[in-house]
């Protein structure tokens, strides 16, 4: 395994109107992990993913990445550095076409010239078929699978997933974790997921983070999360 | 049996003329109130601005063509620049950016008249005319319409063909999505406005040898132009492009019909029932009949 | 109720400006304004009047807008409608007994049932947003091209001209016989008591409106429509109500216009005309009645002095006003200047000025 | 012609000289006040900033003479942008605050109706100094303009014998269109002629291929355009670009519009036009007076008839104050019922007609050429404003009020 970090949160702070939310968040991310952030619905997982991306303006606290300060930066120049977001509830443009949609992912990790349409079409071959079709008449798990696709078509240093599995059928969600594994052994790209489902996170995972009220909680390795009652106690906080 | 067929060609015509009237007069509009939802106020003024700066150019001895484009590239000059210090603070307040493009138009038509004084000799139509039996048309009007579908083709090509137009739709469907991908949102938006101000400034460019030039003379195309976009709604290709087909043909018909007083108040009454039947325009029907 | 509960009525989280120095304040204006006349020339007294003709479409718009989130462009078709209604109506039954005082109430009646036969198509119609600008601004378009192709001959109603472009003109004053016989004309102070009086009604009855459950309700539809509605309250009815009693405001305006300068033409209705109560609304705040009202007395005067020097100055001066306004104070500068005299305080003394719920939301969205 | 300039350069040098003796003497007393509401900015601003100049350019000069019964006068002026509400406004601040007895102004007939109740319920004087459709039978009100009878019924026999007697008519959609195209109907039918079609356009409306077209069908002999405004004046540049070559008559255009001088040739080609005053008109008077107006106001292009309409109303004016030797309206009107209230304008005599307080004119017929170089086709040396007289509008007699058409006639 690598040691380098590639993201670093250091008493992050941040939360909606005057309300906080995050109440100073420590994690780190080495480069070609896969880390997931578990905890029960409403403690700020999706606060926090929103946070990253840069939706969201921090508060205090710092985002590294790669060693640089970027948490004043805006979205986009965070989506060129390298950041491929894949946000709850997929937002795919629908009244756009599946290639077209991927196109609009061509910004991220702007300096990588080689864009990966071949790759992409490879992993989700649904994609390559519906080529034409546009986004919003597809199913959700094709949704999905697009969101990803298109995270991933500019070759992102560090994939952000916001509940994958959220509201698509088991034989997809199955299909998609492969897929996940297969980008983080074969691209070496760098995964940080926020996920409930436990089935999820078993086979994902490299290693663990649980939030609670806004703030970490625990740290997890896989083989700790093996045990079905420490995740299941985690989960349920 | 023949007068017959002028007498198409005279209807068939003067729907044309009307067409590319209303499609240059509400491109512009309807691009950036599709894009941000803003309904520029001033885009009268965007209007007048390419008029004059066609005239201004061609009377200093530029071909009218060049004129033109001049016009279009100042006013989306003036555009952006209009949306990088006050349009960009209102995007998450669409009627507050009304009531400011609205004092930014009355700044901008008085302060016209108190520069430019209240009006300037035209350039004059260039080309001529051709006649079919009792009839005869001035060419240059056929050169509007091809301008007008020209604009509709550019649009089409520019938003489906091109990296921008790609940009352009995942900014206008999902901003924070899209700006989370990389795409700098706030430069497609200075992009569009400075588009829509551009063509603003093309539709006064491309009228301006058969107007008479005055600082208020954009308001004659405004009530047109927002008819139109209520109609089309947000969208120009499936929405501004066949909302002024159907405009052009009530319009001409009432005004062969009943005159010219009639073929306004046609337009007016369209716009009512229209927003009655379909309040999104006809783009957000087409929308939701195919999601 | 008792006496004690009267100032309840007329304060509340949806109007600033309460206590008894406000109140005594208010008297103060009152008093002022009752005794001015006494000290004025007769052109001063006839044009504060004017003023305060403009002032009830602006209340008006106040209430559509400011507390009802719905951005009207089309007070100016309802005040027209009034004002033609009550033209047509005070021509054809001549100056003597209370006839014109007849003709106002029946221009009232005909410029509020348009507005509610227009808003009712409009908020059942499901338009919302800026569109509501749109329609509103199309059909004062729509009405005022109409009115301006009635110069012919055949344009008549009974026997009123309309006269298109030109519009009416000689429509009799205001005027109501008592039971006497005494007649009273309402021109040059006694037209000024009448809006006076009138001002003073409106502005009273709008606060209670506002501060009763119809306002709070209206400003949780403009906050949030959704949880409005999940509450149980048919949305719809609060804003057709409130847009219903902006029209009847407009109206108001209108037929005192039409009286008072004995005239109305189309371009009372088109579209410079129907910017201006925007701007009168917009820059002094339209989120509060006397924020509106004290707000557009000042820009008409202020506007009415420009135009004297210079009306092409006077019209950039007030784009610039209004752009300004809206960069710097969205909500008014009115209520800017409460604001800022508020923070002021806060600084120099103990007394935290932002209790008052009402301002506290209008700094957050500021 | 640099005999005309000798002649103009000394009369006007002889002027100042004449006068700075009278105007020592006119200094003790206060000035008196004359209102001035004409449009500085707006729609039609280039027409009537002339009017504005011709106003200051004749009380600079009769200032410079010692003034009227010894007292200078003073201009009071604002700029109702082309707004009838705002006129009405400034009528009422002129004579209510600012306290003058005589307005100069007003230039579209909606402009002057949303006055004229004020004017006459203040008993004020207004002058209205513009060609208009005529009618208005009001002895508060003094029209040193062209009217219909002095227009249209020099113009359209003209007309209709060189042309032809089948016309077409366009007019702007208001009071002035709408009754001057009934002027139009009057006499071309009186004449055994025909209207092929008479279309009212509203006004703002740019776009004219619809009606370039009702007229290609019609096949008229000629036209009559009383379209009004910058936006409907595009008619003419869109007609030529259509090959709409036809001969064309207007009471408004040239002498008021200048447009062959503001459109590119030969735009108005064919345009035939019947008016008091034009700059072209060649008279030593006018050419004197043309050189003085362009000493003062070297950038203006034309000065149109409106102009010198209301430098002429403005000694009128004077001249009705020395003959009653009064400002006192009464008194005025006491003059005016003589009959003998003349001047010698710029175009020629002009005389205030006793029962319509209307100005007659010498009127000039003038047709446009290719280069827009304009002919003078045939002068009427005197035509009176007869019509309100023949109807029964009599001021010596009765103030009605009122403004009458042809198919609006006093009651009795």
């Amino acid at each position: 395994m690598p040691t380098e970090t590639l993201l670093e949160l250091a008493d992050l702070c941040s939360g909606y109107g005057s309300t906080p939310v995050l109440q100073g968040i420590d994690l780190s991310v080495q480069r070609g992990e896969i880390v997931a952030v578990i905890g029960r619905n409403g403690v700020g997982k999706t606060t926090m993913m929103r946070c990253l991306i840069g939706q969201l303006r921090a508060w205090s606290g710092s985002i590294r990445f790669k060693g640089n300060e970027i948490s004043s930066r805006p979205p986009e120049v965070r989506a060129h550095l390298g950041f491929g977001y894949i946000p709850q509830g997929r937002e795919v443009f629908p009244r756009m076409t599946v290639e077209e949609n991927l196109r609009v992912g061509e910004m991220i990790g702007a300096r990588t010239d080689a864009k990966l349409y071949d790759i992409v079409y490879e992993f989700f071959p649904i994609l390559a078929e519906r080529r034409q079709q546009k986004a919003g008449t597809m199913s959700g798990g094709q949704q999905q699978q697009l969101a990803i696709g298109r995270a991933m078509i500019g070759n992102p240093g560090l994939l952000l997933l916001d509940e994958p599995s959220e509201g698509i059928q088991p034989s997809i969600v199955q299909d998609i974790t492969r897929v996940m594994q297969r980008v983080n052994r074969e691209l070496g790209t760098t995964i940080l997921f926020v996920e409930q489902n436990l089935d999820v996170i078993l086979a994902l995972a490299h290693r663990c983070y649980v939030m609670d009220k806004g703030r970490i909680v625990a740290e997890r390795s896989a083989e700790e999360l093996q045990d079905r009652e420490v995740a299941k106690r985690d989960l349920q906080i | 049996m023949t007068a017959f067929v002028y007498q198409f060609l005279a209807f068939a015509y003067q729907v044309a003329d009307v067409f590319a009237f209303l499609v240059l007069a509400a491109g512009g509009l309807a691009i950036i109130f599709g894009m941000m939802g803003i309904i520029n106020m001033a885009h009268g003024e965007f209007i007048t601005c390419g008029a004059y700066v066609t005239t201004a150019l061609v009377r200093a001895g530029l071909p009218l063509p060049v004129g033109i484009v001049m016009g279009a590239l100042f006013a989306g000059v003036l555009g952006i620049a209009l949306e990088r210090t006050i349009v960009r603070r209102f995007y998450n307040r669409p009627i507050d950016s009304l009531v400011v493009t609205w004092g930014v138009s009355l700044i901008a038509t008085q302060g016209a008249l108190l520069v430019l004084g209240s009006a300037w000799t035209s350039v004059g139509t260039p080309l001529g005319s051709i006649g079919f039996g009792d009839y005869s048309f001035a060419l240059y009007r056929l050169v509007m319409l091809a301008v007008a579908i020209g604009v509709l083709v550019g649009l089409y090509l520019l938003f489906m063909k091109t990296r921008f137009g790609v940009h352009a739709r995942a900014t206008m469907q999902n901003p924070a999505m899209a700006r989370a991908l990389g795409v700098p949102t706030e430069r497609i938006y200075a992009q569009t406005f400075g588009l829509g101000a551009a063509l603003a400034g093309l539709a006064g460019g491309v009228y301006a040898p058969t107007l008479t030039l005055s600082p208020t003379m954009g308001t004659g195309f405004v009530v047109e132009s927002f008819v139109t976009v209520v109609v089309g709604g947000a969208d120009v290709l499936t929405g501004t492009a066949p909302a002024s087909a159907v405009l052009a043909i009530i319009r001409a018909a009432c005004t062969a019909a009943w005159g010219q007083v009639f073929g306004l108040i046609g337009l007016l009454v369209t716009v009512c029932i229209v927003i009655r039947v379909l309040p999104e325009g006809f783009s957000g029907w087409l929308m939701r009949r195919r999601a | 109720m008792t006496l004690r509960d009267i100032p309840v009525l007329f304060n509340g989280p949806q109007t600033l400006g309460r206590g008894k120095l406000f109140w005594l304040g208010v008297a103060a204006v009152i008093v002022a304004a009752a005794i001015y006349p006494q000290y004025a020339e007769r052109f001063a007294i006839s044009n504060t009047a004017y003023f305060g003709v403009w002032v009830f479409m602006a209340l008006g718009l106040g209430l559509i807008w400011g507390y009802g989130g719905m951005l009207s462009f089309g007070q100016t078709a309802f005040f027209g409608l009034a004002g033609y209604a009550y033209g047509v109506i005070a021509i054809n039954l001549g100056a003597a007994h209370s006839y014109p005082f007849l003709a106002l109430i029946c221009a009232l009646a005909i410029g509020t049932a348009f507005a509610a036969v227009l808003g009712y198509f409009m908020i059942y119609g499901g338009i919302n947003g800026v569109f509501v600008g749109i329609v509103t601004l199309s059909v004062t378009l729509a009405f005022a091209t109409f009115m301006n192709q009635t110069a012919g001959p055949q344009w008549r109603i009974g026997r009123a001209r309309l006269n298109g472009y030109n519009g009416m003109t000689r429509i009799p004053s205001l005027s109501i016989d008592w039971l006497d016989g005494h007649r009273i004309r309402f021109e040059g102070a006694t037209f000024y008591y009448l809006v006076l009086g009138l001002l003073v009604v409106t502005y009273l009855a709008l606060r209670v409106l506002v501060n009763s459950r119809f306002g709070n309700v209206l400003v949780g539809t403009r906050e949030n429509p959704e949880r409005v509605e999940l509450l149980g309250y048919d949305v719809r009815r609060y804003q057709l109500g409130a847009f219903t009693i902006g029209g009847f405001l407009a109206s108001l305006s209108g037929a005192l216009y039409t009286a008072w300068g004995n005239f109305i033409v189309p371009a009372s209705m088109a579209l410079p005309a129907a910017a201006m109560p925007i701007i009168w609304v917009a820059v002094g705040g339209r989120e509060d009645l006397t924020a509106t009202l004290v707000g557009s007395f000042v820009v008409l005067y202020v506007f009415q002095a420009l135009t004297v020097v210079s009306q092409e100055y006077a019209l950039v001066a007030i784009g610039a006003l209004l752009v300004v306004t809206v960069l710097i104070a969205p909500g008014g500068y009115v209520i800017w200047a409460v604001d800022m005299a508020s923070r002021l305080r806060r600084r120099a003394g103990p007394s935290p000025p932002l209790s008052d719920p009402a301002l506290k939301a209008r700094t957050q969205r500021g | 012609m640099s005999m005309l300039r000798n002649l103009a350069i000394a009369s006007a040098a002889g002027l100042m000289l004449g006068v700075s003796a009278a105007a020592a003497l006119a200094d003790d007393k206060p000035p008196l006040k004359i209102g001035l509401l004409e449009d500085h900015s707006g729609d039609i601003a280039i027409f009537t900033m002339p009017k504005v100049h011709g106003a200051h350019l004749a009380v600079d000069e009769i200032n410079a003479a010692g003034g009227i019964l010894g007292r200078k006068l003073e201009i009071i002026e604002y700029d109702p942008q082309f707004d009838n509400a705002k006129f009405q406004e400034f009528a009422r601040r002129l004579i209510e605050k600012d306290g003058v007895q005589v307005i100069f102004g007003a230039a579209t007939s909606a402009s002057r109706e949303a006055i004229r109740p004020i004017i006459d319920k203040d008993n004020a004087l207004l002058f209205y100094a513009q060609q208009y459709e005529g009618g208005v039978c009001d002895g508060n009100m003094i029209g040193t303009g062209g009217v219909p009878e002095q227009q249209f019924s020099t113009l359209i026999p003209y007309m209709m014998e060189k042309y032809g007697k089948k016309v077409y008519v366009i007019a702007a959609d208001y009071n002035f269109g709408q009754i001057s195209t009934e002027w139009t109907r009057k006499l071309v039918t009186e004449a055994g002629g025909q209207i092929l079609g008479a279309e009212l356009i509203p006004l703002g409306v740019s776009q004219f291929g619809q009606t370039i077209q009702n007229i290609q069908k019609a096949k008229p002999d000629w036209l009559m355009t009383l379209v009004v405004g910058n936006a409907q004046s595009a008619f003419y540049e869109q007609a030529a670009a259509a090959g709409l070559h036809i001969p064309m008559g207007s009471s408004i255009t040239i002498g008021l519009g200048f447009e062959h001088k503001r459109f590119k040739p030969p735009t108005m080609q064919g345009m035939h036009v019947v008016m008091n005053w034009f700059e072209e008109i060649d008279r030593p008077a006018a050419k004197a007076f043309v050189a003085r107006w362009h000493a003062k106001y070297p950038n203006e292009t034309y000065i149109n008839d409106m102009g010198e309409n209301e430098y002429s109303a403005i000694y009128m004016y004077k001249k009705l104050a020395e003959m009653a030797g009064s400002f006192d309206l009464d008194k005025i009107r006491a003059q005016i019922a003589t009959g003998k209230a003349c001047i010698d304008a710029p175009e020629g005599q002009i005389c205030i007609d006793p029962k319509s307080q209307h100005a007659s004119h010498q009127m000039t017929l003038l047709s446009v050429n290719a280069d827009h170089s304009v002919k003078v086709e045939k002068v009427w040396p005197r035509v009176d404003p007869y019509w309100l007289g023949q109807i029964g509008c009599d001021l010596t007699k009765d103030d009605p009020k009122e403004q009458y058409t042809p198919s609006n006639l006093p009651s009795k």
